[in-house]
């Protein structure tokens, strides 16, 4: 019973990371549509960086930020200097699938080329340990949780109750629409990708910070789950990938702690196969399902 | 300064101005030497069968196609193949036939997008302003756009508009999807009466009939290319008109079929 | 020719024959009617894995290898039961992903199907030996032929070869048919070919699962060859070498894909080969994935539609009334 | 492998060569599965005219090569522990690599013997380390432990929380853990993070398990807490300084050398180039299907036989007419009649720095009789 307790606080911190990397995730694709598989490998890459600040001395939190940065500026850049080109010579939704398939798999293997196949650690201390009942956190997995429900809060502030929020959304839900409003849509773009590569990166970051070791395939990893907690929620949907990532967070350590461990991911995945069964834009997008037939 | 063409065929100075606009897809024209005038105050109907074109010019206009050959312009700018968000900011409000308002936004936001390029404090005055026009509108602020009706969709699609107080309206088929009734009451009271507060309105319509009798003026437009103009009262009965249009719509006239169709 | 080299040669030559199958079948799926098949792998391996057990003898008869089955049969039903396990598993994964999915969702489901596969391949060691895989499998028709091991390479590569043909001609068949043609139009335009009466799931459907049974004859051929098969081979990222092979050979024709399979799995990714190794362990192999990537990339952004470009059909509306 | 191959070709030819030749090490990149494996595998025996034989490769890829490499009568050691060699029935394949399966009940000994008796045993759904665990939990029951926890993880997930918290609830004492380096760094991590680390009995040999399970938990807890399980070494270490020696010597061709230098897989790879050599010059041939048979000859314990500890002292003791036994830089080596040589395994403790120093050794007939 304690365990299964202990598994729901495991959870939360599972869900933490999942939920900065999802709702990083779909802000993008609200915007621009763009099925980004390579954002595992940005997350990777963020990872690098902040290793390589803290490894010039940079303390682990601030190593974080940096990483942040990181994975905005690359995803700024893979959209301009790559979706978009793609996407405006013509290709279509699959091809440009393949072109981030392309690139995650470029950026992974460059990442190893350059960092070799080794693992990594980042010097930083886990810190006292806190117990509540059954649940044990350390003060990293605290710190991890209080920077996921302030991307979260900071997120639903943005969308709520900026006007660049807003306009983000109306450029996600219209985009032409959103033009003749005067909304500069590409400059909204940007942004959209500045965001969810910072979050990106700082999900990237905080993976190894949680997971202590890391090489070049850790972040693609990671991408299923992200992608699956983005997809449940029903993609494009910041609140969806929140509610998603819970789900496909505390499904897998609770199924880690009831059942078969070996299965955990694979659980919460087929609880995410059977949710599109019904729902197949996910469990919170029924209003955006205009969007493609009408072209 | 007259706000209005009146019955004589005097007009007034263009606000929005085609010359021998051409454009189309891929380097193919669809639409050909379209030029048209709509002045400040006037609605201004472009009225046609399915396929004339209408959607291609107003695509070229609202620079979502390259036009090909030909201008733009809006009282002395030139506009050209200018990005939707920039005509914008010249006072081109656009409402298109459908997706015209942000489903997933709610209603408040949606007139807030609409007021996207004034300053913040502008807007509890605009929205006062525009609930004015539409009060119905009051009670559903807080409702996600996409659960409203067809006649509820159009009204704030045109709310939404109106809140940027363009100088320039552009309307694709605003009554497409509406009863009859309703119809006119978008045409009567909401279309005609913010021309009469001095904006230029450019409305594209199917329903011909209701659209030239709150129009000052009016193009026919077949094959893309513009056939013959000229004030909208007048031209419902001139036979060359009944040839060319109502010909093809519908072999009695002026009955509302061809209104409704 | 030396022996040796006649034998990496004829090695190299079931590869391709391989690959090329392995292509013409995501090809079917992919190419001509555009479902985004990142699992593909998983079918292969489902062939691969049905081919093993059925050539090899009773599991309780080894000590270091667990599975179901084990049934000794003989050359070649164990290709064709691949074959048919390849076509059912595409019929069941089919039946819950391809309904109503969008092409990035599916494309996601995929690579979670793929996840899921490998996870129960791994975890259910009973299975098919869980991730040591199976292993000496016994090579088709070695006993009977009695042929030394370079006569039998050669004997291999022709059986590789005839298998390619039956599986170009039923390609080539279902592509030139009208069946075809109505897959290239949900291809093109589902919405479009939904309104000219086409019931699109249940064609996408019909095309994923012979795909799907021929990524399974082109994973027993495989493993028949080299007596091996284990949970490590099959991730995504090599389905991403066929995607590229497609790519680069020209997306929705036969010849060109074959022409890919032949350009990328084998002459690009066999040259490396004759690299001097330079650096650590796996720099080259990791080298090779960034260019691989860079080709795919490459290709669609200059040559989208390949080395040989598919033929565009004109299709005609049938005659209103 | 080129730490392990390249000082034993720089000593052979420094000693003059075998029967005139001089020796080289080439890389064929086998590209981790067996399906890339078959190609290079051919390949290799294509376009090296004067191969003489073979190191690795490694784990599932052995299976789809070693028919390869048997056929084309080329001798090859074999770098994998798989349960498939056990018996191995390919003439031309030998291996000092222990058997993984060896290995798991050579770990329960150990636990036994420092008196753990309560153990968790975790591993990974790997290939290496699934066939540890039946002998494991075979071995240590028998030996009058109880196996409290036996959880087989996913490898590389986000965390194990929940496995290391349903792992503690049955208080064991002794954690006995093989997995990827992934996997098992943050398993030791989360253990670390939410109980405080238990001994652990694992086999983190390599660099990249050290980087990664130490960079999670710190050099202090590998030292204080981590156990590692290995083949064993020779005592008298005579081949292993000589080794060492070397390899630090051929800084020129191995990049770092010293990083090799704990590295147990390296001095392995090197006794096998020097059998190799051995048997050649025993046989007078560098023919693999001639020498190979001469390989058991060079290395197995036998009455009357000269022990050395180089392939100069070999070669010097062959042409005196001598029967010779190679004591490795890794060992002992006695193969069996399925041309496996398994000669016992030996405890480990980390220091600070990485490096390692021996805690006991547990000989080959304790295992055999904890296996039967």
């Amino acid at each position: 019973m304690s365990v299964l307790v202990a598994s729901i606080g495991f959870g939360l911190i599972s869900t933490s990371i999942l939920a900065i990397a999802a709702v990083g995730f779909t802000l993008q694709f609200g915007v621009t549509n763009v099925f980004n598989l390579a954002y595992g490998s940005v997350m990777t890459g963020a990872a690098y960086a902040a290793y390589v600040a803290n490894q010039f001395g940079v303390d682990i939190w601030v190593s974080m930020v940096l990483g942040g940065l990181f994975g905005a500026a690359l995803s700024l850049l893979i959209n301009r200097g790559l979706y978009t080109p793609f996407a405006r010579h013509g290709l279509g939704l699959a091809g440009i699938i393949q072109v981030t398939l392309a690139l995650g798999l470029i950026l992974e293997n460059g990442l190893q080329a350059i960092f070799g196949p080794s693992y990594h650690s980042y010097q930083m201390s886990q810190g006292p340990s806190f117990h509540f009942g059954s649940m044990v956190f350390t003060a990293v997995q605290v710190g991890i949780m209080g920077i996921a429900l302030a991307s979260m809060i900071g997120v639903h502030a943005l969308l709520a109750h900026t006007k660049l929020g807003k306009a983000m959304r109306a450029t996600a839900a219209d985009a032409p629409l959103a033009r003749s409003c005067g909304i500069r849509t590409e400059f909204v773009t940007d942004i959209a990708w500045l965001l969810s590569g910072l979050l990106c990166g700082i999900a990237g970051v905080i993976l190894v910070m949680d997971l202590q070791s890391f090489t070049s395939t850790t972040g693609s990893n990671f991408l299923v789950p992200v992608l699956a907690a983005a997809v449940l929620g029903g993609i494009g949907q910041p609140y969806g990938a929140m509610l998603g990532a819970l789900i496909i967070g505390m499904v897998s350590e609770v199924a880690a702690a009831v059942t078969l461990p070996q299965y955990k991911e694979v659980i919460a995945f087929v609880i995410l196969l059977v949710v599109l069964l019904f729902r197949p834009r996910g469990i919170l997008a029924e209003v955006a399902s205009l969007k493609e037939v009408v072209a | 300064m007259p706000t209005s063409s009146d019955k004589d065929g005097h007009r007034p100075a263009p606000q929005l101005l085609l010359r021998e606009l051409t454009a189309g897809y891929g380097g193919t024209p669809i639409i050909r030497d379209v030029s048209i005038a709509v002045g400040l105050g006037e609605v201004v109907a472009i009225v046609g069968p399915n396929g004339a074109g209408k959607s291609t010019l107003l695509k070229a206009i609202t620079g979502q196609i390259r036009s090909l050959r030909g201008s733009v312009r809006l009282a002395e700018a030139d506009v050209t193949n200018m990005r939707g968000d920039l005509l914008a900011r010249h006072g081109v409000g656009y409402v298109p036939q459908v997706r015209d308002v942000f489903d997933t936004l709610t209603v408040a936001e949606n007139l807030e997008m609409g007021a996207y390029l004034l300053a913040k404090s502008e807007l509890p005055e605009r929205i006062h302003e525009v609930l004015a026009i539409f009060p119905a509108l009051q009670k559903m602020r807080h409702r996600r756009a996409g659960t409203l009706s067809g006649g509820e969709h159009k009204m704030l699609a045109i709310g939404r508009v109106l809140m940027l107080r363009p100088t320039t309206l552009i309307l694709d088929e605003p009554t497409s999807n509406l009863s009859v009734s309703l119809s006119k009451t978008v045409l009567n009271d909401y279309v005609r009466r913010t021309a009469d507060a001095g904006t230029a309105i450019l409305l594209v319509e199917q329903k011909a009939v209701a659209a030239l009798e709150i129009s000052d003026w009016a193009y026919l437009m077949m094959g893309g290319a513009i056939r013959l103009d000229g004030p909208a009262g007048e031209l419902l009965d001139r036979p060359d008109f009944r040839q060319i249009f109502l010909g093809h719509v519908a072999k009695h006239i002026p009955s509302e079929t061809a209104g409704t169709g | 020719m030396s022996i040796a080299w006649q034998f990496y040669i004829s090695s190299i030559l079931v590869y391709l024959g391989v690959d090329v199958m392995a292509c013409w079948g995501l090809n079917l799926q992919f190419g001509v009617t555009g479902i985004m098949n990142f699992a593909y792998i998983v079918f292969q391996a489902a062939g691969a894995y049905t081919a093993a057990i059925l050539t090899l003898g009773p599991s309780s008869r080894s000590l270091f290898q667990h599975y179901i089955g084990g049934a000794n049969l003989p050359f070649p039903i164990p290709i064709i039961a691949a074959g048919a396990v390849g076509a059912l598993l595409s019929l069941v994964v089919g039946t819950f992903t391809l309904r109503r999915l969008r092409v990035d969702y599916q494309a996601m489901v995929m690579l979670i199907v793929s996840l899921i596969a490998i996870n129960v391949a791994t975890n259910q060691v009973d299975l098919v030996n869980g991730s040591a895989g199976l292993s000496l499998v016994p090579k088709p028709l070695s006993q009977v032929l009695n042929l030394d091991l370079v006569n039998y390479q050669w004997f291999y590569v022709a059986l590789t070869a005839v298998v390619c043909v039956i599986v170009f001609l039923f390609v080539h068949q279902v592509t030139r048919s009208p069946l075809g043609r109505t897959l290239r139009a949900i291809r093109d335009n589902e919405h479009s070919a939904a309104a000219l009466g086409k019931n699109v799931t249940r064609f996408r459907l019909l095309a994923f699962v012979l795909g799907g049974a021929i990524a399974g004859v082109s994973g027993a051929i495989l493993v028949e060859f080299i007596g091996t098969w284990a949970p490590g081979s099959w991730t995504y990222a090599e389905t991403f070498v066929l995607f590229t092979a497609i790519i680069v050979g020209g997306t929705g024709n036969n010849l060109g894909v074959a022409v890919g399979a032949l350009l990328v799995p084998v002459v690009f990714l066999e040259a490396t080969r004759f690299l001097p190794p330079i650096g650590y362990p796996g720099l080259i192999d990791a080298l090779q994935w960034v260019a691989v990537g860079l080709l795919a990339l490459l290709f669609l952004w200059r040559w989208p539609r390949g080395v040989i470009p598919e033929r565009r059909r004109r299709f005609r509306k049938p005659a209103p009334g | 492998m080129a730490a392990g191959c390249i000082p034993a070709v720089n000593l052979i030819n420094q000693a003059g060569g075998v029967l005139g030749h001089k020796l080289e090490c080439v890389v064929a990149d086998t590209r981790g599965d067996p399906a890339d494996a078959v190609p290079a595998a051919s390949q290799l025996l294509a376009t090296q005219s004067n191969l003489v034989g073979i190191l690795g490769p490694s784990s599932d890829e052995a299976d789809a090569t070693a028919p390869i490499f048997n056929d084309s009568k080329m001798t090859m050691m074999g770098d994998t522990g798989a349960a498939s060699f056990d018996q191995n029935a390919y003439p031309y394949f030998w291996r000092l690599t222990p058997a993984d399966d060896v290995k798991g009940t050579a770990m329960a000994i150990w636990g036994r013997q420092k008196g753990f008796s309560h153990a968790a045993a975790v591993f990974g759904n790997d290939i290496g380390s699934q066939t540890d665990v039946p002998t494991l939990v075979k071995a240590f029951t028998k030996l009058g432990g109880t196996i409290v926890s036996n959880e087989s993880l996913a490898l590389d997930q986000g965390d194990y929380r929940t496995e290391v918290a349903r792992m503690l609830a049955t208080n064991p004492d002794v954690l006995f853990i093989e997995a990827d380096a992934q996997t098992e760094a943050t398993f030791l991590a989360n253990l670390k993070d939410l109980h405080g680390l238990i001994p652990v009995i694992g086999t983190s040999l390599d660099q990249a398990m050290y980087q990664a399970v130490g960079g999670a938990i710190g050099a202090q807890n590998m030292h204080d807490f981590y156990t590692t399980i290995r083949p064993l070494i020779g005592s008298l270490g005579t081949s292993t300084k000589t080794y060492d020696q070397a390899l630090l010597a051929s800084g020129s061709q191995v990049p770092k050398p010293d990083q090799w230098i704990s590295d147990p897989f390296c001095p392995a790879h090197y006794d096998e180039v020097n059998l190799l050599a051995l048997s050649m010059i025993a046989a007078n041939s560098t023919t693999p299907s001639t020498y190979n048979s001469y390989i058991p000859q060079v290395a197995n314990p036998g009455s009357g036989k000269t022990l050395v500890y180089s392939f100069d002292e070999g070669q010097k003791a062959l042409a005196a007419g001598k029967q010779i036994q190679y004591v490795g830089a890794s060992g002992f080596i006695d193969f069996n009649k399925f041309n496996n040589s398994t000669t016992g395994f030996e405890a480990f403790q980390f220091q600070l720095d990485g490096s390692t120093v021996s805690l006991g050794t547990i000989p080959i007939d304790e295992i055999t009789q904890a296996n039967s």
